[in-house]
């Protein structure tokens, strides 16, 4: 047996300040003493180092997440809580939320993408909902070289591992590929759920007396310290600070999800909550401060994977797939019964106290004893100066240009195989997207489409961030984040509902990277009022730099009502014929373009502008036109503009198109927001025509041709090639 | 020829689901005196006479083990040309 | 008639086949989990996909020694019909109730997407409502799928009528493009695509519905004769 | 307690596309000199004296290993009680 060295005293911590090799600052440490009214001890210090951090306390970030609306008519429960919940009629809610794993997925890319599945499918299940779909946002650097081939790679087949393996379909999702990710890798996965709302559980450790029970996976050393790691850069020591990687066991996840599923409902369960971050810390801490209660816990009853944990390990450590469940007392054996069936256990590891401390037992003796709200909710707050970056001023100040594109024919079809623009299918393709047969609409849309079992209702979703905007204009491209992915949601006939975000950004104890910050979540929380989409659920996730910070990347999760399936509308042809339509003007905007990119290898001036209201009036204006049944097909123009959204509605089908667009060829690429194409059966366009403003641009045909006369030329070319191009992209990248 | 035999074992700290669910399955099966299982790899490479011992354990730490997980050894032997 | 969908902890398809059975089919179906002993009152059998005891050391090698296992054997022997999709297969052939094995993808990656099958024997019980050479599309979705088995064992599969669908367009690498393979007596089916997955519209394909209808129709007959 | 060491190796005749695709990428990576790879199974086993080799025997063949299409040995060593 190796023999551990003996923990560092309580004088130790402060002479040697060893809590700033945990995150902590004087000042905080000073705090620490403050509230504790003595000198914590190392495994107090571990206890505040972890639930101080950014992760847990959102200290850097709680000013500026104060700014999004949260409430609204059918929001059940905003941020706060595990998920968040919104009403969809029936006495049924959609519970969804995002979250990053990016550290732990630039670690260990298998590893750290699968646990990240399953934790966010934790924090749905443990509302008492039953997962029905999983989305995950990636950002990565450039394929082609070894590096970043092989995150790529392995982070895909993290998520389908697991997210496969528990039986959730893995519906939608984006991916991107700058430079700027190219150390620092972004994985958000989000989980959207279902349930009923008498089912809707809390994370609340009420009754003093009742049991504090433990159930799933056993602890070991894996990921200690997760937290704090996750509030750091990702710089050269990291290595040594590595935590032991933490491996996803989705086996033992399906078990939790069917366990404690059943549980709810159950009159003895008084409340539960997931092992997240900080894992037992956190979870006892959190329900007991919610409750207004205290914890006191047995750590020897604690089942551990390893031997001779001492204290701080076992309240640090972030192993995964477990659950804290508060159960009245008395009925312990109940809820025993139920997760036995499951082949787990429960078990007792504390009870509920008055006194609002969470109170460690160890061996006999108290090893630690914290106020709870000290660690919850009594985390310093910052308000980080912010200043206006350089390269900002410079955008701003530059005329807009148009580029020149001699060739438009070879422009489009380079457009077409660049990844961030080129068919997801490699990746799509590995996922279970069909488990649970409610996939109406699998990925390859603008939004996925889950019908609702039992009803005639539907849900899109969709996850949205053009972080090339948000680097240009972090307020104008914040904006659009949460606008294009109710583009997405209404372009498949839904109802946007609410969001859940996700903010990768770089470090923001630099005054222009808490700039961006401040800035995109202001834009977004403006664009959340104008398009009644209040904010949910959200995650942060800071310090994202190696080298070089990345773009600034607030990642959008969206979830729509549509009301009858036959409202689903989806971005391919059906049938030739069909008018074409165009709505919403296009100017030169090349600013953050796939465009700019693919010729520059940068993005520089600025974003495209964006009009929120027009947006409103033209989401409102489409959704009328498809449950009218005015139209056949719905696509949004994004990244590539019109000429990409165009070939995209031909894929997969076997129609070609002829279009007229009285523009100069190169801004077919434009990427001018608020813009949508639509295809109409002629008896309708009239009516679609006067009900949306849009202009008639063309046809749909049975040809393997897509035939556009612009104001420059003519475009002809097979359907076919553009095809080709577009699906093979990735997967010739990858072989 | 030689012939590399190389096994990699998942480190002291990380779980194995694998070994776990196999160590319920003998339970299963009656087998109640299995305390533990740990399921790793064993790789069985055929290589020219020039492959070094250095280049063996670079092929381990560039691709065969995934370093941040994972312990390794190997061994090598002569075998008869085939 | 009655079906029952066995549970295997970590099974994930059970409520798409107690679905396609009660919805779209308008059967009966009950869960019977892996604990219990009887299939007492069933008529037929489905083992659903997924990934029971996580599929880890071998696909189904675990589940195969569940206790009810021992009753779908018997069930089995007596004639009855037994259906395997995905993992169940992979849980039929590691019990030995089929020949071969099921490998890793050949491309080593686990895929989602709707396949088109040939029906390569149209007069088991299973198939009975298509018609022989007729190409259906069914979804498939499996890391582990791909058939082998020696020459002997595919001379007799062939000899008997026991392939039962083949992949047009052979995603896997499966031997001879198998898709399903049957049992000698052709009550036992076991078959990587899902076709619990194809039962309604709304969702793609209807293709896969008249599985369920030919062990219907079959159930139907098998009890005039019976009774 | 003894330590039990079973590998399994994928059976002769059978293709092993894991090796192959290792070997593919060793050759990436410059290793040219590799002339096959096969992948197999490395299984550690914690088990009370009591354990005989038939036990093992059987453990391997109900479970461990797919005759189908797995090949297997094991060995077992004595070690000092934890
Ligand atoms: N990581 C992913 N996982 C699953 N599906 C994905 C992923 N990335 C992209 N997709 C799917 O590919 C399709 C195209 O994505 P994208 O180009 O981002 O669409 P849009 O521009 O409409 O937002 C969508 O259906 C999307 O869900
Ligand atoms: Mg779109």
């Amino acid at each position: 047996m190796l023999k551990r060295q003996s923990e560092p005293t309580t004088e130790m911590i402060k002479e040697q300040r060893l809590y700033a090799e945990m995150g902590l600052s004087d000042a905080e440490y000073g705090l620490v003493v403050d509230l504790l009214g003595r000198e914590p001890n190392y495994t107090e210090i571990g206890l505040f180092s972890v639930m101080w951090s950014e992760h847990c306390s959102y200290k850097t970030s709680k000013p500026v997440l104060r700014q999004f609306p949260t409430t609204g008519p059918r929001v059940l429960q905003g941020p706060g809580e595990g998920a968040g919940v919104v009403d969809i009629g029936d006495g049924q809610a959609v519970v969804f939320k995002i979250e990053s794993h990016n550290h732990p997925s630039a670690v260990e890319p298998y590893q750290g993408a699968a646990t990240g599945v399953g934790g966010i499918i934790r924090d749905i299940f443990s509302m008492g909902a039953r997962p029905v779909a999983l989305l995950n946002s990636l950002r990565f650097g450039h394929l082609g070289t070894a590096n970043v081939d092989r995150l790529f790679e392995r982070v895909v087949a993290g998520i389908a591992g697991y997210g496969n393996c528990v039986g959730i379909p893995t519906v939608g999702g984006e991916i991107a590929f700058d430079h700027s990710y190219t150390g620092n890798p972004l994985v958000n996965a989000m989980c959207v759920g279902l349930i009923k709302h008498e089912d809707i559980q809390k994370g609340l450790a009420k009754g003093i007396g009742n049991s504090v029970m433990y159930v799933g996976a056993a602890t070991g050393r894996d990921g200690i310290h997760g937290a704090t790691f996750a509030s750091e850069d990702l710089g050269e020591d990291t290595e040594a600070k590595r935590p032991a990687v933490q491996v996803g066991d989705p086996f033992m996840e399906k078990l939790l999800i069917e366990a404690c599923l059943e549980i709810v409902g159950h009159p003895a369960l008084v409340g539960m909550q997931d092992m997240g971050a900080a894992g037992l810390t956190s979870s006892s801490s959190e329900m007991a401060s919610k409750a207004g209660t205290g914890i006191e816990m047995h750590l020897d009853d604690v089942p551990q994977r390893e031997t001779e944990m001492t204290p701080y390990e076992m309240m640090l450590s972030e192993s995964q797939e477990r659950m804290l469940l508060v159960v009245e007392r008395g009925r312990e054996a109940e809820i025993e019964q139920i997760v036995s069936k499951w082949g787990l256990h429960a078990v007792h590891i504390g009870e509920v106290i008055e006194e609002k401390v969470l109170r460690l037992i160890h061996h006999g003796d108290v090893v630690a004893e914290v106020p709870v709200d000290a660690l919850a909710e009594e985390a310093p707050v910052y308000n980080k100066p912010a200043r206006v970056p350089a390269y900002y001023e410079e955008f701003q100040s530059m005329k807009e240009e148009t580029p020149v594109v001699e060739d438009t024919l070879d422009t489009w079809r380079k457009l077409l195989r660049q990844p961030t623009i080129a068919s997801k299918r490699w990746v799509y393709d590995q996922y279970d997207h069909m488990v649970q047969t409610s996939t109406v609409i699998a990925p390859g849309s603008d939004a996925a489409v889950i019908r609702v079992r039992g009803t005639d209702k539907a849900l899109a979703m969709t996850t949205d961030c053009n972080s090339r905007y948000v680097y240009l204009d972090p307020y104008v491209g914040g904006q659009i984040a949460v606008a294009e992915a109710a583009r997405n949601i209404v372009a498949s006939g839904g109802l946007p509902l609410a969001i859940t975000d996700c903010l990768n950004f770089g470090n923001p104890d630099k005054p222009e990277g808490f700039w961006q910050l401040k800035e995109a979540t202001a834009g977004m929380a403006e664009a959340c009022r104008i398009l009644e989409t209040p904010v949910i659920s959200g995650n942060v996730s800071l310090y994202n730099e190696s080298g070089q910070a990345i773009n600034p990347t607030p990642v959008v999760g969206m979830v729509g009502l549509i009301e009858r399936t036959e409202w689903i509308t989806t971005q391919s042809f059906k049938q030739a014929g069909d008018r074409i339509f165009l709505l919403g003007e296009t100017m030169s905007e090349f600013g953050g373009s796939e465009l700019q990119y693919m010729l520059h290898e940068k993005s520089f001036g600025k974003a495209p502008r964006i009009d929120l209201s027009l947006e409103q009036e033209r989401l409102t204006n489409l959704r009328d036109a498809i449950q009218s049944g005015y139209v056949n097909t719905i696509h949004d123009v994004s990244e590539g503009g019109i000429a990409v959204a165009l070939a995209e509605m031909t894929f997969g089908t076997r129609f070609g198109l002829e279009a007229e667009i009285d523009l100069p060829s190169v801004l077919l690429f434009s990427e001018t927001q608020s813009r949508f194409l639509a295809a109409v059966p002629a008896e309708h366009a009239d009516a679609f025509k006067a009900l949306t403003g849009a202009t008639e641009i063309g046809r749909v045909t049975e040809e393997d041709k897509i035939r556009v006369k612009t104001a420059d030329e003519l475009i002809e070319l097979e359907r076919s090639v553009l095809e080709r191009d577009w699906e093979g992209a990735i997967a010739c990248y990858m072989k | 020829m030689k012939k590399v035999i190389v096994f990699a074992t998942l480190r002291e700290s990380i779980l194995d689901p694998q070994g776990v669910a196999v160590k319920g399955g003998l339970a299963q099966l009656g087998f109640t005196g299995v305390e533990e299982v740990r399921i790793g790899k064993r790789i069985e490479l055929l290589v020219t006479d020039e492959t070094t011992d250095m280049m063996v354990r670079e092929m381990c730490e560039r691709l065969l083990v995934n370093p941040v997980m994972e312990d390794y050894e190997f061994s090598i032997e002569e075998v008869a040309s085939v | 008639m009655k079906f029952a969908v066995i549970v295997f902890p970590g099974s994930n398809c059970d409520l798409d086949m107690y679905h396609a059975v009660t919805d779209a089919l308008g059967e009966e179906a009950s869960y019977v989990f892996h604990t219990e002993t009887s299939l007492d009152g069933f008529d037929a059998v489905l083992l659903p996909g997924g990934f029971s005891y996580g599929d880890y050391l071998r696909c189904g090698a675990i589940a195969q020694f569940s206790p009810i296992m021992e009753e779908v054997k018997r069930f089995a022997t007596e004639g009855k019909p037994v259906l395997g999709v995905c993992n169940g297969f992979q849980v039929l052939v590691e019990a030995g109730l089929l020949p071969g094995v099921l490998l890793r993808n050949k491309e080593l990656k686990f895929m989602c997407r709707t396949t088109r099958l040939k029906v390569a024997n149209a007069s088991t019980c299973f198939t009975s409502d298509y018609a022989d050479g007729e190409v259906i599309d069914i979804p498939i979705a499996h890391g582990e799928g791909n058939y082998y088995c020696d020459d002997a064992t595919y001379a007799m599969l062939k000899t008997h009528g026991q392939i039962a669908f083949t992949y047009v367009d052979n995603p896997n690498g499966s031997r001879g493009d198998i898709a399903g393979i049957t049992n000698r007596t052709g009550n036992v089916l076991g078959m990587m695509p899902h076709p619990e997955r194809a039962v309604e519209a709304l969702l793609g394909s209807t293709d896969g519905l008249r599985l369920f209808t030919s062990l219907v129709k079959q159930g139907a007959n098998h009890v005039k004769t019976t009774v």
